[in-house]
């Protein structure tokens, strides 16, 4: 098999699949001597610039529409309607604190979670149960599922900010008091 | 912050999501760094919002009360003159000013992955993925994150399709017992126990217990018109019934 | 708009559609200088001899896997069944309320149950008779099978979320409609 052949194969491989595509999943169709990474970096190349690029996302690699087209493309294709703004924080807590329980997820936000939230969650499988608490009444733990990567093309959840570095946060600093460089971090929870 | 600044909030007090919220946007308005808030004027902030909130609406939720007397602790720690109390007071402020931040960092990741470009919002996948796959019947993909979101399913629109209808009343009424009462005076020649006068066939105790409530009650009713007397012995002791002749006794 | 550009936009649009895409639709996105079928056709001659060309189908244009790689393709990727909906709502209900009637499942999930459906459930392993209720008729128990357990990855059935973590009941038992659902949702065998 060409290399050529190769990027052609892993191309139709990758075009076809509704989910991301692993190397491992082309490396099994392509011959011993020609290397699946190296064979998706040259696909990526190729694809660089157009309308539709490889991206990696959710543990593999999957074309999708260039950024830039999206204003153009919105007035044809069909959009679900986005995640309101609780359900984001609510995701962003799960993400960043998994797996963590529904009362420690209340406790961050300082309010209760709604059943709607938790919900709409679920049903865009961004979330799902991860086991339960070894604790007493052994509550669920929830964490974000491999479509979560997926929906914000994450590679892993290391790509998530470091949350020392999200809490330099330019609308709280007016001015230019950017450099200011804060090293602690606020504990998950910290109880009263 | 000015009065203006108060009015607004106290006008925008249900658009906070509960007094975390509402104390971690306070301490925004104080324009500077998470770390370097001073808790005493926020507290101060958090209070006057409350205050003014109070004045507009009574009835304010329990958890911004709660977060008020919490605070009100702290500040009046917070003043007193250095020693023990005060410095459980700034651990209490060390933790909350703790917690802020980390909500505030929720926030900001929240907007983080909010500016990502979302697949199916920004960036769209194939609209025809091709399916390759001789299905195999063999395997099922099965996840525990299904199953639940189908058991939610189910239970949502069973409660959608419920309709609610109230048990039958099976208690024996003061009605009843009164009919009953009055229709058995007649046969009876001495004095007989009230207990006498219960319907047969009881399903629970309960049922038993109201019974011979209404009973006494129609029996008390009775008496108080003149048609019965009632007598009891001791304290707890079963109380009589009798047709009456002359004057109205009470029971004890 | 260039008539690079002019193709990045039908190649976005061909690829993120759900249905062929018309020289029409595309015209409506380019400026009136730009011919869509002239950017189709140069479309399809860009993706020539690759792993994915542009073909007709259905009054319009579509990327399909190139012919002669598809069954390359057919033996690689694997797409599990998934459980159709109503058979997923019905192992559902045999998992949290079993052992369970055949009515009862009907009672709860407020319609009837195809003997297709429970079929489906006992020819996967999902599911299994666990006796017979002593009631008039002798109607067969439900359960689920310790194959369910492996599909799903749990240790034993007290792994499942608990319904109350799904939140099911705080907002559900609001006023005397909650309660009388509350009280036939625990075990249909415990008396209250």
């Amino acid at each position: 098999m060409t290399e050529e052949e190769a990027l052609r194969l892993a191309e139709a491989l990758v075009f076809a699949s509704a989910a991301p595509v692993g190397a491992r999943a082309l490396s099994q169709l392509l011959p011993d001597d020609l290397d699946a990474d190296a064979v998706l970096a040259a696909l990526r190349e190729r694809y660089a610039g157009r309308g539709v690029e490889l991206v990696e996302a959710g543990g593999g690699v999957q074309f999708r529409t260039a950024p830039d087209l999206a204003p153009l493309l919105r007035k044809v294709v069909e959009i679900p309607r986005r995640l309101p703004r609780v359900a984001m924080e609510t995701l962003a807590i799960i993400a960043y604190h998994q797996p963590v329980t529904r009362p420690e997820i209340e406790e961050i936000r300082g309010t209760s979670l709604s059943q709607q939230t938790l919900d709409s969650l679920l049903e865009a499988d961004l979330i799902g149960p991860k086991g339960r608490r070894e604790s007493p009444g052994r509550p669920t733990l929830w964490g974000t599922t491999p479509h979560f990567l997926a929906q914000f093309g994450l590679r892993d959840l290391r790509e998530l900010p470091r949350r020392e570095d999200l809490l330099l946060e330019p609308t709280v600093v007016a001015g230019p008091v950017g450099q200011e460089v804060r090293s602690e971090q606020g504990s998950p929870l910290s109880p009263d | 912050m000015s009065a203006s600044d108060t009015d607004s909030l106290v006008l925008r007090l249900e658009g906070f999501e509960g007094p975390l919220d509402l104390l971690l946007d306070l301490a925004r308005t104080q324009k500077v760094d998470l770390a370097k808030i001073s808790i005493l004027a926020l507290v101060e902030q958090y209070l006057a919002v409350i205050e003014g909130a109070r004045s507009v609406r009574l009835e304010l939720a329990a958890d911004w009360l709660v977060m008020a007397a919490w605070l009100t602790w702290l500040k009046s720690r917070l003043l007193l003159p250095e020693g023990a109390e005060t410095e459980e007071a700034e651990h209490a402020a060390d933790a909350l000013a703790s917690r802020l931040r980390d909500l505030s960092a929720m926030r900001a990741a929240a907007a983080w992955l909010s500016g990502l470009p979302q697949l199916g919002q920004d960036v769209f996948a194939r609209g025809t993925p091709e399916d390759h796959t001789e299905i195999d019947r063999s395997r099922l993909a099965l996840d525990l994150g299904s199953l639940v979101r189908a058991y939610l399913q189910a239970m949502r629109r069973r409660v959608r399709s419920r309709r609610y209808e109230p048990r039958p009343l099976t208690l024996w009424s003061v009605k009843e017992a009164l009919q009953r009462v009055a229709a058995m005076l007649g046969s009876l020649p001495d004095w007989v126990s009230l207990e006498q006068f219960l319907p047969e066939g009881f399903g629970s105790v309960l049922e038993r217990r109201a019974a011979l409530a209404s009973t006494l009650l129609a029996g008390l009713e009775m008496a108080r018109g003149g048609a019965v007397r009632l007598r009891q012995e001791h304290e707890f002791g079963p109380i009589l019934v009798r047709r009456a002749e002359g004057a109205v006794e009470e029971g004890a």
